[in-house]
This record gives structure tokens, C-alpha cells and sequence, in this order.
């Protein structure tokens, strides 16, 4: 057991810490979140540049072949930066649905353009109807010829604005909902019958409602096994998780510092407020947040081989302690900024939305308690 | 001991219902209820509409123009307004400024100001925050110094709640810098539209609202009749002001409107194949909300009822804003729980109201975030907490 | 809306105040709990005297009439006395069931001994599988002849170890769980085939645990008609939660007063520990937990005559509220005291475990939390 | 970084259970996982077991005859011993008066006591807090006056854990007052049993156990040879003695145990027809409880492997002791609620365990509020955070 960083997480941390702080100061941020695109043509080629978009790609794939750790590693810098550029929709999301759906020959094939930074992927799973249930997909699949088409709704497609290509994934066969006969397809952005609402999020991110209207697509479009899109979508999903737990403890880290250098600093009634007690023991109650988060997002970010039951156990723990704690961190933050946590003007407020927005993501609070608890069921009929 | 209405406070109760369904417009009470922007014209309607049944200034002495209610009268009004959705009644000019001109101000300044008032002739902004004072007003910078006829007034104000719309501006200044900082201040009323050097800047929320501004003060010159009441006693306006009787601190019925529309939302959306609310934890914590809302209301009814049987409500209404604003938040929390991933998409308020998803989802996020202001604004929950601390538990 | 005492309950109330002061310090607490009987003979004999007995029953019943105020004001004095009588269990409980279920004629005669404190009942209802459901009754009524045979078990009788006479609910018909087909029969105490294990509870009253083994009663021991007894039943458990409610924000409030005391005078590093603000604090949110129950409990007492779902809900609020509050305050109140919080001989301790234990008797707050979900669901079904 | 276990380490891991499945007696583990009391004789049974395999005194240094093992593997063996139901080892003699003895003592202390501490042929107490002193342990009063070749201790000593049993206890004694409260302080060793004038009374909590005590001091003399390091000197090895390395703070172990044992309750019990597990609000409780305790366990892990690679763990440990605690609190919350009504009998310790219902809930009470002491003694949870305010936070 070692909980260091290795030589080469560190260089990681180091490369992304460096590019977070030279791209990333609150008004770059702001003229990023305001511009068409919604990120940074500019910075993000600079990640391709220094390798941050293959992190988590298999060597196979053309990758770092990093695994939870080096994800982590550079979620979190993520996270204290409130970067919004596309890499959870393109690299994280649609990415590593490729990396594990394709065999070798392919995958490095499929995977070139998104490691290059060429082009932005999005994973166009979770519909209107399904709330965060991944595996709600209405969305058909129709054998047509040689191809399919496709058609249904796509709910809240991160990255799904200005993505060239959409990783769809649609029910070719089995029930709604559920795992069996789903299947994935990449079909163009601007392709026929394909269309796009996009917006900012809450949180400065991008996505879009996306509408596919009897789309065609030929037999090439198919990713994978027809009907076999569920497993590769859950190795994609943990890694998503991953990567938004790890940017949750990077963002709360920042909420935190920022909340003590406030407090020290703002004085009222002739003394800093940090010296009044009450908001002391608060500060201490953030910090212990922050540190559930921290451990829980690691201790997930470690478990990606771990045997079904503890990975799924570790996953579901750590997004719903993001959704506790985080909301925990971020309303204090607020309430300890007082008027200037209001304001849109000052960072702290951008990131209580980024630590409370993540809820939102990829299943919320309730959801992964959902899943402990049928973790508690299952192991209930075994014993 | 009786906590039913009697006879003619039901009777009352139903006269505020129906004046309430003939004249409080439906596309109003909808936005209020949904929690969607409420326009400046809005209010204007709905305060005009109490003005004419003569129930607008309900904490003005009848003289004046108040209907001349008691405290349960008055609770009985805001809680029904409030619930039916009706815009909420600005205080600024109403409850705030009024109060201390009937007070302190002479009679010229009541002839002249109380009647536009009510008409809603004045749209009144509050000039007594200022960056960096936060909870400690006293400690406020913004200088008068008297030039003849008038006061030339320097310095700024901040968290001006909608003071985007206001033509007039009442100011805590410093007239004495010699003196403790309680002793100097002075109150002031500002013409904000016909007096050069007023400038409004907007402070945008973190939820993309403008609610509040900033007002920088350039040489503004004020003639020293806007004076309200005497030379550097402003600070006894200040405190009246800040402690006059506010029976709807605790916003029961605000509250109960938007846990009312939490319940349509659970009955109407669905998750996994059913509804919210037959999802065990939705079910829960709408009971624990509904439970904690009833402990407020009944608080409220107790202090309401104290006052009536002449007891002053002092620091027990520092209970109610903390209980009233905690549940009010809890209430927002669940509904950005509620709208899921709809919770994600900012709605652009320049560009219409692009509701994605559910209709109800567009004002969840905006509409917690935007609440987190009321454990901050009107004396944070901090201060309230330590004025109970000292005042009632003797700490 | 008035919300003051009237005269009646002004004199009812300061009666109330100066028997508990006379007859209930701590050290005379003590000796009764520890005494065989864990009641004192000559203060019941005094509540007698005073008609206290009396105070939740009909008129016609020979009682003083009271509604849920007057009930509300006894057990508030008694909760900040922590009495540890059996008025619960004789009076609130096995009484106010006599008075529903008996008709006017017959309920005069058969109170007469409770109120005049000759006798003690105790309303043998719970199970030891049902949990908190009162209308989980396994125990049989069988008809033998004229009478009637009682067999099954009953948990935690409240004042069932020294009970002269058990009302027990039974099973004549219907299905388990169920409101039809319960009966009630007045047992006496010492009868052939009754078993009685008594004890001492955590909060310093009297409990026992019954068996009913093929008791032989005669008709007449039946009360009220045969399979009817859910009404009454629920008539007196409705009163038993107002008093359970109303001693709950009694007891909150003496343990609010000496936490306040405490923290005034006692002194760390020199100066009153109450001077610390993350205290004061505390020691406010403590009071809004007891505003809270006060309100709560208030509205509960004042709406035993309110429609079914108002009076319902108003309860199951109440009780509920008593869970979550006074579980905060009786804590706090432990953690202020810090190391004498944790002390038998302090009276806090006292009044902590009597709080927390409260939520034990005639539902917790999840069981009420639960009946607050029913009112929903049926809230729904209608809307 | 890797957080698993290398093979060592989980090697050590099975060494370690192996030897508690051998070495534990069931009886005794059964007793410690339903929060049944366990007697001195229990905990000596476990003790000498461990003492002769080494593993006793596991945060003494080799020479004296601690087994040299890290801080992972120390965290190893506490955690897999508290998970399996071990009693935990008393501190008082191995980890509290045997540390200040190691550092601050004669030759002839060493060689006297640490043998007997190891043998368990002496029980210690510790003799630190006084009445009305509290976490301000600086503070105390009792006196020692030096008459020739002894002190003449007078006064009183309390909440001296397990002081029944005890025959021997280390005291901070004031030796000099004229000087600052610190300063003055001595640090005594006294026989308990064959030195007359040492009353120990108990004092009973609230559960009705006598855990803690209050111990007399009148007209105790004491050899000077029992002083420890210099005298007026002892407020050193009382902060040496307080700061002294415990890995076990966050009590993880005892908590996975805690946790499992509700499982199981959970499982078997039922209510409304069904098992308390398949109610959905008890199987929120419970994943909410292993949530928050995964936490706590990694967290722990975090700071061991911090102190692993060297860095010394100062005011972490009073995270770990915040957290820790009050997740074992909120466990033996729910514990208590699992019990239902049969929470409400008081078991009677004197006349052997009356479980009236099922047998699970004779201790349900008792624990709940047994523990309400964990945020209390040990620094109180305030002090805790009073310490990572200043040490860490820099308030």
C-alpha cells in the first residue's frame, strides 16, 4: 500500500497543473463559456499536444494506457481549473466506449482522431423518458438493408453541440429498459435526419437535445456486437464516474481554500470572521467533507478491476458522497462568502455550481444510493 | 387556548380569498407559483390592485391610509397572497421607508412621499449596504457633507434589490467621521432619476439574475429637506427600520405554495416506469419538508398570536427567519433533485425561457441557487443566531 | 386564534407545576423508580385528590372533560418532572379506551376506580412480532361457553408489571394484520394463565412483558361489542401520542434550561463555555428543535377532533417531530454537559434518556414517518 | 500509487487472522460484536495471549519489546483484530504511562514496570482529569508536597476509566503553584493498593454501567523514586502522553463490526411482516452508515500510508477522531431504532442480562448512549476541531 503518486502521475499532475493555470484564470474561463463553440479549439489541441487525451486509452488503442489513478489525477486538476472543455463527453465518455467495444485492430483506428484532438465525440445515451437510468433507451435500431435506421430522443448529450461525431446508442432488440439488445452507432454530427439543440449548462458546460429522425446509417456505423453496446457502455459510464468524482475533490479543494482565505481575510466588526468560532468548526466540517470525497473517489478510481460487486459498491459510494458532501461544501461556501458567494462575479460561486451541478451527472445522490442499496439486496439473498 | 380562526377571522380570511381569485391575475399567480421571473409591471399590477381595496400599506397607521388590521389580520393576508401566488409586495417603499417617515419625517415629507407610495407612484430603492460592511452596517462609508441647501453626497452602495427600476433611493451616509461610527450617519432620501452623479451598476447573481446593483454616488448634490430626521441620528432610523414588525419573516405561505408545486411535479414525472412520488425517498423527504413547514407555520401562528395579545415580537422573529429560511431552502433543494438531468440546462432569460424538458425544470437550479440569498440577505443566519444568543438565551 | 391559557388551564397547569415540585426532585425520583412498585402509592393517591385522573375523560365518564389542551398541559408538567407515574398506561391509555368504548351508563362505573386511583390498568395491546403496529394482534379470543378463552403474548405492557386490571386486545376474527375482528376484555392482573414479567425501562418507568395463557373470562369481562375494538383503540393511542408528544417538549424544555445554565456557568480556560460561539450556536438550533415539538405538539393536541386525515396527519407530524427534535436535543444537551452529561447522578442524563426513549413508545418516527407517507399516497390517489 | 496491500502486507494480514482465529476465544468475540459487557478477565485472556506472541505492545520500540512493525502493518493488526471481535487492549499501562516511562524514566522505572505492564501483572488507571477541569487539563488542582523522601498527594482525580480494577495509576500532580498553570505540574506513579489514603469511587453513567471513577488522594506519600522525568516538569510527558501516535483513533474496525452486527439484525428482524432490510428506509440507513464509514476507512488508510512514507501524523488524527466517532454514534443510532420497542428495557447488569424480547436488543440502549462518550472524552470532538482550526487551518 503506497499512496504516493508514482514518478509519472506526478509528471501528469504537474503537466495538467501547468496548463490549467496558464489557460484557465476565471476570465479566460468566462470568454471560453461565452464564445460559440463553449470551449477552447486553442487549449484543447494543446491537450492532444501533451498526450492528456489518450490518458485512458489502452495501449492497444494508442493510449497512455492510464488507468482510475492517472484519470483521476487529471480529473482533478480539472476540477480545481472548472475546466469545461469536452473531455469527459469526448475522451472519457465516447472514448473509452470505443476503446472497450472494439477489438485491437480498430480501435486504434477509431480512436486516432479523438487522441489527436481532430475531432469531439459524444456518448448520446440517457433520453427524456429515462432520468438517469442509462439503460432506458427507447431509441430503435431498425435493420434496413445493409444498415439501420435510427430513430428517438437524446436527453441533455454533453459535448453533443458541437460534437462531429455521436456515439448513439439504440435498442436494436429486448426491452425497455434494460441491457440486452442495445447496440452503438456512430453517425455524424450534422448527418440527415439528425438534430440539435444545443446550450450551456448551469455549470459552463455544453450539451444538447439531440433528435433523430429516421437517421441512416450503413453497416460500418455499427460499433461492436449488434446487441452487445451494454458492456462497453458500463466500462464507459465507470469512467465517467470516475472522472467526475476526482473533478468533484479538485473543485471542493479549491471551494475550501477559497472559503479560508476568505475568511481570514473579510473582517467584520474589527476582526476577521475566520476568528469567530462557529464558522471556525464549519470550515473544519468542509474540510472533513472534502476529505470523504477525496477518499471515496480514490478508493473508486482504484476499483476499476476490482471484483463486480466492490466495483459497483465503490462507484455508487463515491458519486453519492459527491452529492452529499459536495452539496455540503458548496452551500457553506456560499453562506460563509455571504453576498460575494452570491455573485457571478466572484469564482466561488462557479464553483459551488460545478460541485452541486456534478450531482446531475451520471446519476445523482439518490440513484447510486439506489444501486448500494441493491448491492445490500443482493448480498442479503446470499446470506 | 384555541388555534382555530374564530368566526371573524374566517370571515376575513374569505374576504382576502375572494379579493384574491377576482383580482389577482391568473398568469401572475402562475409565474410566482412556478417560480418564473416575475416582471416590475407584474407587481405594479398586483400593487395597485391592493391599493384601490385599500389594503396595500397594511403596517401604515390608518391615519395614513393602513387598513388598520391586527397582527392575525395581517398574518391571515400575507399568508393567503403568498399562497394563492401573488407577486410579493416590494418593501422597500411600503415597509421600509414609509415607516420611518411616518416616524421621523416632517409633515411635508409625509404629504409628499406617503400618497406616492401607495400609489405606487415611487418605485424606492435601499441604500445601506456597502461593499465590505456586510453585517456590520454602522461601519458604513458613504460621506454627506453639507454645501448650504444641500448635502454632496460620495461613495457607494451595493445589493440594491432592484434598484435597476427605482427612481428613488433612501441612503444611510456618514455626515461625522469625528465621532463613533454609530453617532455620524444620517439618512437621506435621493431623487435617483433628476439628480446628476447617481449611477446603477447591475450585480449579476450566481444563477444569471439581476436582481441587484450597485449605486455609485459622484457628487450627487441632495437638498438637505431629504433629510429624514435629525442631523447624524440617522442610526436611529437605521435601527427602526431594521426591527420594524415584519409578521411575514417566516414565509409560510410562500413556502407551502412551492411544496405544493414540488407535489404536482413527483405526481407528474417520472422515473423507472412510475411516478416520483412513489419513489420511497421522494415520498420521505416531502413528508420531512411538509413536517418541518408545519413546525414553522404553527411557530409563526404562536408569535403572531402574542403579538396580537399585545406581546412585541422581538427576537423571536429571528427564530422565524432562521426556521422559515432554512425549510424554503430545503424545499428549493428538492426541486433541483427533481428536475434530474433537466437540472443541468441554464435557462437564457435575454433569449426567452428555453425550457428543456419538463416545463418545471427550467427554473430549478436558478431557483436554488438564487435562494441560498435568503440565509445571507436581511441579517444572515450568523446574526440571527447571535441576537437569539443574547437576547433570549442571555448568552 | 388565541393561544393563551384559559383560567381553567391556568389552575390546572400551576396544580400540575406544584405537585411535580413537591413531589418529584431528583433524589425523590430516584427512590420511587427504585422502589418495589417503581410508582408512589401517595402521589397517585394525591393526583387522585386533585382530580387529575380525571382530566381526559367525558363528562358523562365522571371526568373533567378535557380535550387535547388539558391532557397537553398535564403531561407537559409531567415531562418536565419527569413523572414517572402510570397516568400513561392507567389513565391516557386503558382509560380513555374504557371511555370510547363504553356506553354512557357503563363507562362511569367502570372509571370510577381509575379515577379515583384505587386501581391501575394497563392496555395490553402490542405484540412482540407486531413491532410499533397496534392492530398486529396474534392473541385469540376464542368463545368457551358464555365467555370467552385469551392466549398470546403482549410486549412491553407499559405499567404492566403492577397493573390491577390488563385491557387486552384480542384477535375474535379476522385476518392479521387487521383493525376487524379485535376485541377487548378487562383481565384481572393476577387471573389464572397470566403471566407477568416486569422491569424497569431505560427511562425509568415500569414495563412488563405478558403472557396469556388459555385465560377463561366471562362475558362480561368483554368491553364494548365483540370485534369493535379498533375504534376505541385508536381513540386512546391518538391520546396517548398527544401525552407522549406534550412530555416530550416539557422534558426538551428542562433540558434546554440546563444546558443553557450549564454553559453559562461553567468555566474552561477561564471563562464561561458559553461564551464560545460554535456553543451558542448549537444552543440556539437546540431551542428551535424545542419550538419546533412545542408547535408540533400543540397543533396535535388541538386536533383530536379535526377531519380523519388532518387529525392523522397532525399526529404521526407531532410524533415524528418528537423523534428527529428531541433526539437533537437530548445529544446536544449530553455534549455540552460534556463529561456529567454522561452521568446517572446528573439529572440531564435524565432527561436526555427520557426524551430519546420516548420515541420508542406507541410508534417511532419512522413508523409515523411512514403513516405521513400513507396520508401522501391517498393525497395523491385523489388528486 | 497503489492502495491495496502488497503481498507482504497481506501476508501479514492472514498471519494476523490466523492467530486470532486460534487465539480468540468465541465467547469472548461474541460478547464484543452484540456490545455485550466483557470482563476484566476477558480482556486479560486476550492480552496474555498476545503477550506471548509480541504482539502486545505494538507501539513500543524493540529493545523494550514492541514487534518493530509499521505503521501499516499496526493498522493491520488493529483493524483486523477490532473486525473480529477482539476487546480492545486497555491503554492505560501499554500506551499511555509505559510511552512516558520509555522516554522520561530511570533505568530502574524501565525495568520495574514495563516487564509487569507486558505480563499484565499491573492494571493501570490514569489519573488525569480533575472535576471542573475538563479540556482544560493545564488547570488542575490536586496537590503533591514533597516531605522528605515523599509527596504528600491530596485531592481528586476523575472519570478514571475502568479505576476499579486498577492497583496502579499515573497522576499529574501540582508541585509548585506559584507559577503559570503548566509549569507547576509533576508526573507521579502511585501504588494504589498498598498506599494508604487512595479512595476510589465509582461513578455510574447513564446507561447504568461503572465504567468511570473518581479517585481520592488524602494525605497519599508517595517515594520520590515514583516521579517521572523532573519534577514540575510533568506537563511534558502529559502532552507526550497525549500526542503519543494511535492509529486506531477512527475505531474503524470496531465500527465494520458494529455495522455488520445491525446487518445481521436487519436481516433476521421484522417488521410488518417482513425482515427490517427489505424496509426501504432501513436499507437507506444502512447503505448511509457503510458510505460514510468507507470514508473514514480510506481516509484512515490515507493518513497511515502518509506516516508510512514517513510523515508524521499530527492534527490528521483529530479528523480521524471526529469522523470515527461519529459514525460508531450514528451507528449505535440505528442500532437503537432497529431494537423497536424493545429498546425500552433496562437490562439489569447486577442479576445477569434479562433480554426481554429478542436478545439483540438487551444492549441497544445501553450502547446508544454508552457511546454518546466518544465525542466527549479522548479530547472532545469540539477540542478536535478547535485543534485542526488552528494547526491545520491556520484560524
Amino acid at each position: 500500500m503506497d499512496f504516493s503518486y508514482s514518478d509519472e502521475q506526478r509528471m501528469l499532475k504537474d503537466m495538467v497543473d501547468r496548463v490549467v493555470a496558464d489557460q484557465y484564470s476565471f476570465e479566460q474561463r468566462e470568454k471560453i463559456i461565452k464564445s460559440d463553440t463553449g470551449y477552447s479549439p486553442e487549449v484543447w489541441s494543446q491537450f492532444a499536444e501533451l498526450g492528456l487525451l489518450a490518458v485512458p486509452f489502452s495501449e492497444a488503442a494508442g493510449g497512455f494506457n492510464g488507468g482510475g489513478a492517472e484519470l483521476m489525477v487529471v480529473a482533478e486538476g480539472f476540477g480545481r481549473g472548472l475546466v469545461v472543455e469536452p473531455y469527459l463527453s469526448s475522451v472519457v465518455l465516447a472514448g473509452t466506449f470505443l476503446d472497450a467495444a472494439l477489438d485491437d485492430d480498430a480501435k486504434a483506428e477509431a480512436l486516432e482522431p479523438i487522441i489527436g484532438g481532430e475531432q469531439k465525440y459524444a456518448l448520446a445515451c440517457y433520453e427524456p423518458n429515462g432520468r438517469y437510468d442509462p439503460f432506458w433507451i427507447e431509441t430503435t435500431a431498425q435493420k434496413d438493408g445493409d444498415g439501420y435506421v435510427l430513430s428517438g430522443k437524446k436527453a441533455v448529450v454533453l459535448g453533443g453541440d458541437s460534437a462531429d461525431r455521436l456515439l448513439v446508442i439504440a435498442r436494436s432488440s429486448g426491452d425497455n429498459p434494460g441491457k440486452n439488445g442495445l447496440s452503438a452507432f456512430l453517425v455524424d454530427g450534422n448527418a440527415d435526419g439528425v438534430s440539435r439543440e444545443g446550450y450551456t449548462t448551469f455549470d459552463g458546460h455544453r450539451a444538447a437535445e439531440i433528435s433523430l429522425d429516421n437517421v441512416k446509417v450503413g453497416a460500418d456505423a455499427l460499433v461492436g456486437e449488434e446487441g452487445g453496446a451494454a458492456a462497453p457502455l458500463q466500462y464507459a459510464l465507470d469512467r465517467g464516474i470516475i472522472a467526475l468524482c476526482a473533478e468533484a475533490a479538485g473543485a471542493m479543494e479549491v471551494a475550501c481554500d477559497l472559503t479560508l482565505d476568505y475568511i481570514k481575510e473579510r473582517k467584520q466588526f474589527g476582526v476577521p470572521i475566520g476568528s469567530f468560532q462557529a464558522l471556525q468548526h464549519r470550515m473544519v466540517d468542509m474540510r472533513i467533507s472534502l476529505e470523504k470525497v477525496r477518499s471515496l473517489a480514490l478508493w473508486a478510481a482504484c476499483s476499476l478491476d476490482a471484483p463486480d460487486a466492490e466495483r459497483r459498491q465503490r462507484l455508487a459510494a463515491a458519486k453519492a458522497m459527491v452529492s452529499k458532501a459536495g452539496r455540503h461544501v458548496a452551500e457553506e461556501a456560499i453562506q460563509l462568502f455571504g453576498g460575494m458567494g452570491m455573485m457571478d462575479e466572484s469564482s466561488i460561486s462557479h464553483y459551488a455550481k460545478r460541485i452541486v451541478l456534478i450531482d446531475h451527472y451520471l446519476g445523482d445522490g439518490n440513484y447510486h444510493t439506489d444501486r448500494l442499496i441493491d448491492l445490500l439486496v443482493e448480498e442479503n439473498a446470499a446470506a | 387556548m384555541d388555534i382555530q380562526y374564530n368566526e371573524a377571522e374566517l370571515a376575513f380570511r374569505d374576504e382576502v380569498r375572494a379579493f384574491v381569485a377576482e383580482k389577482l391575475p391568473k398568469e401572475i399567480s402562475d409565474k410566482v407559483k412556478s417560480s418564473e421571473h416575475v416582471s416590475p409591471e407584474d407587481m405594479i399590477t398586483w400593487q395597485r390592485a391592493l391599493y384601490e381595496k385599500g389594503w396595500l400599506a397594511i403596517n401604515w397607521p390608518e391615519e395614513h391610509g393602513g387598513p388598520g388590521w391586527s397582527p392575525i389580520q395581517k398574518h391571515i393576508f400575507e399568508e393567503e397572497t403568498a399562497e394563492a401566488g401573488a407577486p410579493r409586495i416590494l418593501p422597500f417603499g411600503l415597509n421600509m421607508v414609509a415607516p420611518v417617515i411616518i416616524k421621523f419625517g416632517t409633515q411635508e415629507q409625509k404629504d409628499y412621499y406617503l400618497p406616492r407610495i401607495l400609489k405606487s407612484e415611487d418605485w424606492w430603492a435601499q441604500g445601506y449596504s456597502e461593499p465590505g460592511a456586510g453585517s456590520d452596517l454602522a461601519s458604513l462609508k458613504c460621506r454627506a457633507e453639507r454645501d448650504g441647501d444641500h448635502y454632496i453626497v460620495n461613495g457607494q452602495k451595493t445589493w440594491t434589490t432592484l434598484g435597476q427600476h427605482a427612481n428613488m433611493i433612501f441612503v444611510l451616509v456618514r455626515t461625522d467621521t469625528t465621532v463613533k461610527k454609530q453617532e455620524g450617519i444620517s439618512f437621506l432620501l435621493v431623487d435617483m432619476e433628476n439628480t446628476p452623479g447617481v449611477t446603477v451598476r447591475p450585480l449579476i447573481t450566481l444563477d444569471g439574475a439581476h436582481e441587484v446593483n450597485e449605486v455609485f454616488f459622484d457628487n450627487v448634490k441632495v437638498p438637505v429637506e431629504n433629510l429624514v430626521g435629525e442631523e447624524n441620528k440617522g442610526w436611529t432610523c437605521a435601527k427602526y427600520l431594521l426591527t420594524f414588525e415584519r409578521t411575514g419573516i417566516a414565509g409560510v405561505g410562500i413556502s407551502k405554495a412551492a411544496l405544493e408545486h414540488l407535489k404536482q411535479i413527483a405526481r407528474s414525472e417520472q422515473a423507472e416506469g412510475k411516478p416520483l412520488i412513489e419513489h420511497p425517498r421522494v415520498a420521505e423527504r416531502l413528508v420531512e419538508l411538509e413536517l418541518e413547514l408545519m413546525a414553522v407555520e404553527m411557530t409563526n401562528l404562536r408569535v403572531v398570536s402574542a403579538a396580537e395579545a399585545g406581546g412585541v415580537p422581538g427576537a423571536e422573529s429571528s427564530f422565524l427567519k432562521v426556521m422559515g429560511t432554512e425549510v424554503r431552502q430545503k424545499i428549493s433543494d428538492l426541486y433541483r433533485e427533481l428536475a434530474g438531468p433537466y437540472a443541468l440546462p441554464f435557462p437564457d432569460f435575454e433569449v426567452g425561457e428555453d425550457a428543456f424538458g419538463p416545463e418545471f425544470s427550467a427554473s430549478a437550479s436558478s431557483t436554488y441557487f438564487n435562494l441560498r440569498k435568503l440565509s445571507i440577505f436581511g441579517g444572515s443566519n450568523e446574526i440571527q443566531k447571535n441576537i437569539i444568543s443574547k437576547a433570549i438565551l442571555g448568552l
